[in-house]
């Protein structure tokens, strides 16, 4: 069951690799997110930690509902162009994601999980998304994307928490689902201003500062 | 209970920017409130010196002597920012660069920012100190953008962006760590406190790689090159008081953190591990930032890439690991604090008067500000460490060491760069302080408050220089405690 | 076992009091002169600084000779390069003198990083900073950290002194100071490098192997004849002065070079001897080149130019400067009965009576160095006779020399105490020596109580050799009599009678001062005969109104700075590429920039085996 | 009272010998030539004469002929004539002998300068360039010389000594050496007045009178102790025996003809070879240095 799940987030985040634009991208973050609530979910099931259940819920809140929302409503603000500018075109960036997904597992076996067992597929999943996530940040040109790339880091961050350490300690983690929101509210308002200065959001063109 | 006022007095006067309409007097109370924070934070420095550590609020905040010397260094820069502060934004709103308004915005994010900066020695739980970093990032970000021009936009967003990705890469050590916690059977915690005595038994291996990712997140933050790039834009970029806040403290607590988890690598026997890393990080900052400095055209950047150099200096002094160096580094963090903020302080007062940061076209500082001048001259001389001034004493600790280590190598390149960048600092300043003035450029005076903290920084870095020969054995003594937790 | 500080500070032993007693002769005639030389050349405020930074600068100089700890030591080293640095870029006002102040305060900071290296290797060895911890840790050490650490030491040293090739700064630095400055700084300062060396490296590191005294005699010799071939092409009087401090380092080396390599081969009374010579030429050159200073910038002063090919006739118009000059001159190229003749023989002597007590090759080694002293010190008399002759002698050359007036009192009063010291330290060599045998005997920790340096008080005879005696107050006495002799002779034979009349012109109807004998020309042989060295290359202009008639033809001969093109120039120009090249890791692309941090930690978990 | 009666002497019998010089040149050349006391005439005559000082010259011009007449007298007396060891040998050495020189030539230099005259300007230019050159020779010479008797006091090889090869080489680079300072061909020529090829002749050219008689004479005295060195060093020869008067004249017979013998090399020389140019004197003096340190050799292999 889990493993399936698990399975399905990879994919899900192979889509946002191969995603050409913006409200593909940010759709498939939201099955990402959507998959990630379910193995939180199911992890609170076995092991019947309360605050696993709350957690799981703030990630369907936070990441399933808020965010999105959030992302789109400021993508509709600033009416851009919805291509998301490709420095490496999709299918090389899948191979690359495919590249990223080995090596965390040789990662994984590194860290000494077991082989083969569902922990170290969790684990490998999460170190995939994370690598992605940043890979995605270098490779797209648009700002939104490198809002959308820290989101999925930290979403593999999530997976690899529950999944191995069965989860931070209970304020920590709410802490940080609060950071998490802030920074992206903020990067959201510094990519209105980006819009409202240059009167796009390239910031592969942000170049006035260098040496 | 002193960690509370220090605590709490950054938050009332958040509060109280938004309450009292006149920022000229909130200035003054600011500082009024900064100082007593000051004198808190040496009251708790005795206090922990003498009792070692101290835990308060369920264990939630841990004060060891590593915490309370990051306290002490915040609390020293934040009222000397908080009084040229005065001056600065009062001197904005002459010439109607900012508003009252935005003024006093400024003054709510600058406490905000005090207080997340506060808070970073302080709390225990290593997840706590993740997200007071994040916020230390958020809420900077909006006084590098403070201007709201293309460049400080674009340093803002360069700002936030390369943090929020070193720090989410921290976050997953933090989470490696708490992994290799946990599976060592003990109890589920993130506190370091809980962590620190049981550091042997957690399984090296996943700590050797969580610290990679730990070292590379907070390294960002903390502006090891290649990591650092976020920093010239940002420190150029952002209100005076504010760079010297980012560079004095802001990098300082990045290296805390990692200074936390090394503690915890050093404690499990994986030292050299820890050593070489760091050294690896300091040498590579050390030579790319020199490199930088050597032709670079900006002033504030200028400074900004000798701070890459100094936080180069003090991983390399930390990474050495015996008492001598760590003292060193430790007084290097302090020294460099103190100065960093004079020699900001003074690019300050240079750019609002010349309007410019290029450094070809400012000259003859001296004669347009005798005062700020001259407190640059020493400046420069004190960042490039020549005695008397404060730095030289750290950094000859910290060649010293390199010396009895033997680790050859690394002293020499220490003492090359640091020739180099000397060379590069009294290239640009000879130019820039002496020389002829302008056309079309008159003698200005300068405000009593900016002379003011003038004075009390020079007199930190004269001072400190002079005393820490004498009180050297204490220094060591207290190092040698330092990375016991 | 690791302490900074020692309980004693502080060390008055004979070379400390030696030194002491060089910075306070040279220093307090320069600040006599400084008070009218400074008045009309800055605002009152302006002075003010300025002696206080001049005070500063001699007390440094005086704890920096004085104290008896590495670190203390470097820290004063440190203040005096800075309080100096500070004196050179004094004049803000001209680009020059920041530009210098740069290359100085560079070059010497780089040497003080040498210095700094070799102090913590001793530290390594004696976990202490005091002279004499040090220095009883270092019979324990092994003898290539010795090399590695005298090396060190030589060059951290050497650029402070002014040994060629890490003399450029001299040039640049000296002449942009105002004159009592450089007549501390090229009298004193550039000295205290000599005690560094004496000190660290005779004293505490104490010589064991001869090759160390062979290198410094072999740099020394090169300074030597560097210092003058340079000072020979030079026009400007206080670079030609600024490179005659290289030649006198050098011969001063070559006294303490000798005093090296006799105590490795354990001749202790020669080992004494050369040091004396060393001493006794250092303190010589401390006074005659602080006066030359003081004369140049009383020149300056009264022309308000330092070109000499502009002046000349300023005999007639200051004559006191002249006179002091003149004195300089000749004390400065070894002329009897004056001291520098005194210290010269001397290190001369040394290398003789050296000769003969070493065995094979060395003899050859020290001949030829002694050779080449003497050619060092003829060229340096030509060097004078230009130097005095073109600027003091004949008509003026410009409207500079012909309004020139004789300086204030002070500013005389301060060159004619440096001039009488010259005349002392001529007569009273025999006395003086007993003194230095004394510091030299102590420093060397060689006991003196049995060696004899001087026949009575006015003879110097060295013991090693069969009766070898210089005694300038008979010489002196004899000369003056030979000189009445002749007088008389002239009086009572001559019978005609002295007429003034214009120099023989040739017929020519109007002999006038651009029929002069330029300095230019003046060292046009030298300049040929070391072509080979100093590279000249001239660059002539005409312009022609027709074909067949050229209107004006300019023409000027350069020389080129070989150590300046080859050595400097070159690296400067590799340290500026790297930099530029680096800075191309950094332009502006946030995706680039996120791309590092993603790569080193790929890269870092990749090979986590290594750390 | 050695000391009066010597210099004296050297006063007497100086311009004899360059009179002598010049006569045997005259010779050579198939000339009838001047009388030997040709020298002396000419001093009488410029005591007798009125003396021109340039309005241009300073008080350097004026002085300058006693300090040069001074400083060779001075140097006079280190030479042993009679006895072993001149009486005023405590005084200096060898060594000495080259700083007392250096004397007397730094004034005329100046001197020549002083007077603003381009001819006086050139001849002080080429004469500081020779003798700057002749300094390392010369100290490479006596270096030979005192390695030889281990000592650089001049008397030390006064009186008889065996010849060896180095003080033959020695001598011979002394001899070129000597060419060099007493201004002859090829070096210098002191017949001439063109302004091309005089040095010595073009410092001097402003004086006149009683002055330049001064002038001659310190450099006849000059010329005069150079031959006595050489002669010294390769005809050795004892003190003077007193007593018996045949010996007495033999002595003092011998004294006279060994240095007769080296005037005629001397006048050999200057009429067999032609002036060189003023650049080649390096390679000359290069040469005399080479002797020198060939000497040295010899005396360090003991041969």
């Amino acid at each position: 069951m889990q493993g399936i799940i698990l399975f399905l987030l990879l994919a899900s985040t192979y889509l946002m690799v191969i995603a050409k634009r913006m409200p593909a991208l940010i759709r498939s973050f939201r099955y990402q997110s959507f998959f990630l609530f379910l193995v939180t979910f199911l992890a609170a099931f076995n092991e019947k930690v309360i605050e696993l259940y709350v957690v799981s819920g703030m990630i369907i809140l936070v990441k399933v509902f808020l965010i999105p929302y959030f992302l789109n409503l400021t993508a509709k603000k600033i009416n851009l162009d919805e291509n998301l500018g490709l420095f490496v075109n999709s299918q090389l960036s899948l191979v690359l994601a495919l590249i990223f997904t080995y090596y965390s597992w040789v990662l994984s076996v590194n860290l000494g999980f077991g082989q083969g067992s569902l922990q170290s597929v969790a684990v490998t999943v999460a170190f995939s998304v994370i690598f992605i996530g940043a890979f995605m940040m270098i490779s797209r040109m648009k700002a939104f994307t490198q809002v959308v790339g820290i989101l999925i880091m930290e979403n593999g961050i999530f997976l690899f928490a529950s999944s191995a350490s069965g989860g931070m300690p209970f304020f920590a983690e709410i802490a940080i689902f609060f950071d998490i929101f802030i920074s992206v509210v903020i990067m959201g308002i510094f990519v209105f201003r980006i819009n409202k200065l240059f009167t796009h959001i390239d910031v592969n063109k942000l170049s006035r500062l260098k040496g | 209970m002193a960690i509370f006022i220090i605590l709490g007095i950054p938050l009332l006067l958040a509060a109280g920017a938004l309450i009292i309409k006149r920022e000229r007097l909130f200035g003054v109370i600011n500082c009024l409130g900064y100082f007593v924070v000051l004198c808190f934070s040496i009251a708790i420095f005795k206090e922990t010196v003498l009792a070692g550590h101290i835990r308060v609020l369920f264990n939630f905040i841990y004060l060891d002597l590593l915490s309370v010397v990051f306290i002490l260094v915040t609390a020293i820069v934040a009222i000397a920012a908080a009084l040229y502060s005065i001056a600065y934004i009062g001197k904005d709103i002459e010439q109607k660069i900012i508003s009252g308004k935005k003024a006093r915005f400024y003054y709510l994010l600058f406490n905000l920012f005090c207080f997340s900066m506060f808070c970073v020695p302080a709390v225990n739980n290593l997840g706590m100190l993740w997200v007071a970093i994040e916020m230390t990032t958020l809420i900077s970000a909006f006084l590098v953008g403070f201007y709201n021009s293309k460049e400080s936009v674009e340093a803002a967003w360069k700002y936030i962006i390369i943090c929020s990705v070193g720090i989410t890469f921290a976050l997953l050590g933090t989470i490696l760590f708490s992994y290799a916690f946990s599976i060592s059977g003990l109890s589920k915690s993130l506190n370091w406190s809980d962590m620190v005595p049981v550091a042997h038994v957690l399984d090296k291996n996943i700590l050797k790689i969580a610290f990679i990712f730990i070292l590379v997140g907070y390294g960002t933050k903390a502006g090891l090159a290649p990591m650092h790039t976020w920093l010239p834009d940002a420190h150029s970029q952002a209100v005076a008081p504010i760079s010297a806040l980012l560079s004095g403290v802001l990098l300082k607590t990045a290296v805390y953190a990692i200074l936390r988890f090394g503690i915890i690598i050093i404690k499990s026997g994986e030292l050299t591990y820890f050593t070489h890393l760091m050294i690896l990080f300091g040498v590579v900052s050390l030579v790319i930032s020199s490199g930088f400095i050597l032709i670079q055209k900006d002033l504030k950047r200028l400074l900004a890439y000798s701070s890459i150099e100094h936080i180069g200096i003090i991983s390399i002094g930390f990474g050495l690991g015996s008492p001598l160096a760590i003292a060193g580094a430790i007084l290097h963090v302090f020294n460099h604090a103190v100065t960093k903020s004079l020699m900001f302080f003074g690019a300050g007062n240079i750019v609002s008067v010349y309007k410019k940061h290029n450094m070809n076209s400012i000259r003859g500082v001296i004669k347009v500000m005798p005062f700020t001048g001259i407190m640059m001259l020493l400046g420069v001389f004190a960042l490039t460490g020549f005695p008397p001034f404060s730095i030289f004493i750290s950094e000859i600790m910290i060649i010293m060491a390199a010396f009895n280590n033997s680790s050859y190598f690394i002293a020499v390149l220490l003492l090359l760069f640091l020739a180099v960048i000397f060379s590069a600092f009294i290239f640009h300043f000879g130019k820039m302080l002496f020389g002829n003035l302008p056309k079309g450029m008159k003698i200005v005076g300068e405000p009593l408050s900016g002379k003011f903290v003038f004075l009390f920084l020079s007199f930190l870095i004269c001072g400190v220089g002079i005393v820490l020969i004498f009180k050297y054995k204490d220094l060591l003594w207290l190092s040698q405690r330092l990375l016991q937790g | 076992m690791l302490n900074l500080l020692t309980n004693n500070l502080f060390l008055f032993d004979p070379l400390a009091l030696f030194f002491l007693a060089v910075i306070f002769i040279v220093s307090l005639p320069s600040i006599v002169y400084s008070f009218s030389y400074l008045k009309g050349e800055y605002s009152t405020a302006k002075i003010l600084l300025a002696q206080v930074l001049l005070l500063a600068f001699v007390l440094s100089m005086a704890l920096v000779v004085s104290v008896s700890n590495c670190l203390i030591f470097l820290i004063f080293w440190e203040i005096m390069s800075l309080v100096s640095y500070f004196l050179v870029v004094f004049d803000t006002k001209q680009a020059k003198s920041i530009q210098a102040g740069l290359i100085y305060i560079v070059m010497t900071h780089i040497g003080t990083a040498f210095i700094i290296a070799a102090f913590m290797i001793l530290h390594n060895y004696a976990h202490s900073f005091d002279f004499f911890a040090i220095k009883n840790a270092c019979q324990a050490m092994p003898s290539q950290t010795k090399d590695i650490v005298f090396l060190l030491f030589l060059i951290g040293f050497g650029t402070k002194a002014g040994i060629v090739p890490l003399h450029i700064w001299l040039p640049y630095a000296h002449p942009q100071a105002s004159s009592h400055i450089s007549s501390i700084m090229s009298g004193v300062m550039i000295k205290t490098a000599i005690y560094g060396i004496i000190r660290f490296v005779m004293f505490i590191l104490g010589v064991n192997s001869s090759w160390w005294g062979i290198l410094v005699l072999i740099l020394a010799v090169i300074s030597c004849l560097v210092g003058v071939i340079y000072a020979l092409m030079e026009h400007d009087i206080k670079r030609l002065l600024a490179y005659h401090s290289v030649e006198n380092i050098g011969i001063i080396l070559l006294g303490v070079g000798l005093a090296m390599f006799f105590t490795s081969l354990g001749l202790p009374y020669l080992a004494v001897f050369s040091l004396i010579a060393g001493l006794y030429h250092l303190i010589n050159h401390a006074i005659f080149k602080g006066l030359l200073f003081l004369c140049a910038g009383s020149v300056y002063k009264a022309t308000g130019t330092r070109d000499i090919e502009k002046l000349g006739g300023l005999i007639k118009k200051m004559p006191q400067t002249a006179a002091y000059f003149l004195l300089g001159a000749m004390a400065i190229s070894a002329l009897p009965p004056l001291n520098g003749f005194v210290s010269e023989w001397l290190t001369l002597q040394a290398f003789f009576l050296g000769a003969f007590n070493v065995i094979g090759g060395n003899k050859l080694f020290l001949g030829i160095c002694a050779a080449m002293l003497a050619l060092t010190s003829g060229l340096a008399a030509a060097c004078f006779v230009k130097a005095f002759g073109v600027t003091f002698l004949a008509k003026p050359r410009s409207h500079y020399a012909e309004s020139a007036k004789e300086v204030a009192l002070p500013m005389r009063i301060g060159m004619l105490i440096l001039a009488v010291l010259i005349v002392i330290f001529g007569l009273a060599a025999a006395l003086i020596i007993k003194l230095l045998a004394r510091v030299s005997g102590s420093t060397l920790g060689i006991d003196i109580s049995s060696m004899t340096f001087s026949l009575n008080n006015f003879t110097l005879a060295p013991q090693t050799a069969r009766n070898i005696y210089l005694s300038t107050p008979t010489l002196a006495l004899w000369l003056l009599i030979f000189g009445i002799v002749g007088f008389v002779i002239y009086r009572i034979f001559g019978r005609g009678k002295s007429v003034i009349y214009k120099t023989w012109d040739c017929g020519y109807y109007k002999l006038d001062s651009r029929n002069e004998y330029t300095a230019t020309a003046f060292s046009k042989p030298f300049r040929v005969a070391f072509s080979f060295f100093l590279l000249p290359y001239r660059k002539t202009q005409k312009i022609r109104e027709s074909f067949y008639h050229i209107k004006s033809f300019s023409y000027e001969t350069h020389t080129t700075k070989v150590f300046k093109k080859y050595i400097y120039d070159p690296v400067l120009a590799i340290v500026f590429k790297t930099a530029k090249a680096m800075r191309r890791i950094q332009l502006g692309s946030i995706h680039l920039y996120l791309g590092y941090i993603f790569i080193t930690l790929l890269l870092l978990i990749i090979f986590i085996g290594q750390f | 009272m050695m000391i009066i009666l010597q210099i004296i002497l050297f006063i007497l019998t100086a311009p004899l010998l360059s009179g002598l010089i010049t006569k045997i040149k005259n010779n050579l050349r198939m000339r009838k030539g001047q009388s030997i006391i040709q020298p002396y005439y000419n001093l009488v005559k410029l005591f007798s004469k009125d003396e021109v000082i340039s309005e241009t010259a300073s008080w350097i011009f004026r002085v300058t002929p006693f300090i040069v007449l001074s400083s060779t007298l001075a140097a006079a007396i280190l030479i042993p004539v009679f006895i072993f060891a001149s009486s005023a040998h405590h005084m200096g050495d060898f060594l000495a002998l080259i700083f007392i020189f250096a004397l007397g030539r730094f004034f005329l230099a100046l001197s020549a300068l002083d007077t603003g005259s381009s001819f006086g300007g050139m001849g002080a230019s080429r004469e500081m360039f020779i003798s700057s050159l002749v300094e390392p020779a010369l100290c490479m010479v006596i270096f030979a010389i005192s390695l030889q008797f281990s000592s650089t006091d001049i008397s030390a090889f006064s009186g008889m000594h065996a010849i060896t090869v180095s003080s033959v080489v020695a001598a011979i680079a002394l001899f070129l050496i000597v060419i060099a300072e007493t201004s002859r061909i090829p070096i210098d020529n002191q017949e001439t007045h063109l302004e091309l090829t005089m040095v010595h002749e073009a410092m001097v050219l402003e004086y006149s009178g009683r002055s330049l008689a001064l002038i001659e004479m310190a450099s006849y005295i000059k010329q005069m102790i150079f031959f006595f060195l050489i002669a010294q060093l390769i005809f050795p020869i004892g003190g003077l025996p007193l007593g018996n008067f045949v010996q007495m004249l033999l002595w003092v017979l011998w004294c006279i003809t060994r240095v007769v013998i080296i005037a005629i090399t001397v006048a050999l020389v200057e009429v067999s070879v032609a002036k060189m140019r003023l650049f080649r004197v390096a390679d000359f003096l290069g040469f005399a240095f080479v002797l020198g340190v060939i000497a040295t050799v010899c005396a360090i292999l003991g041969v």
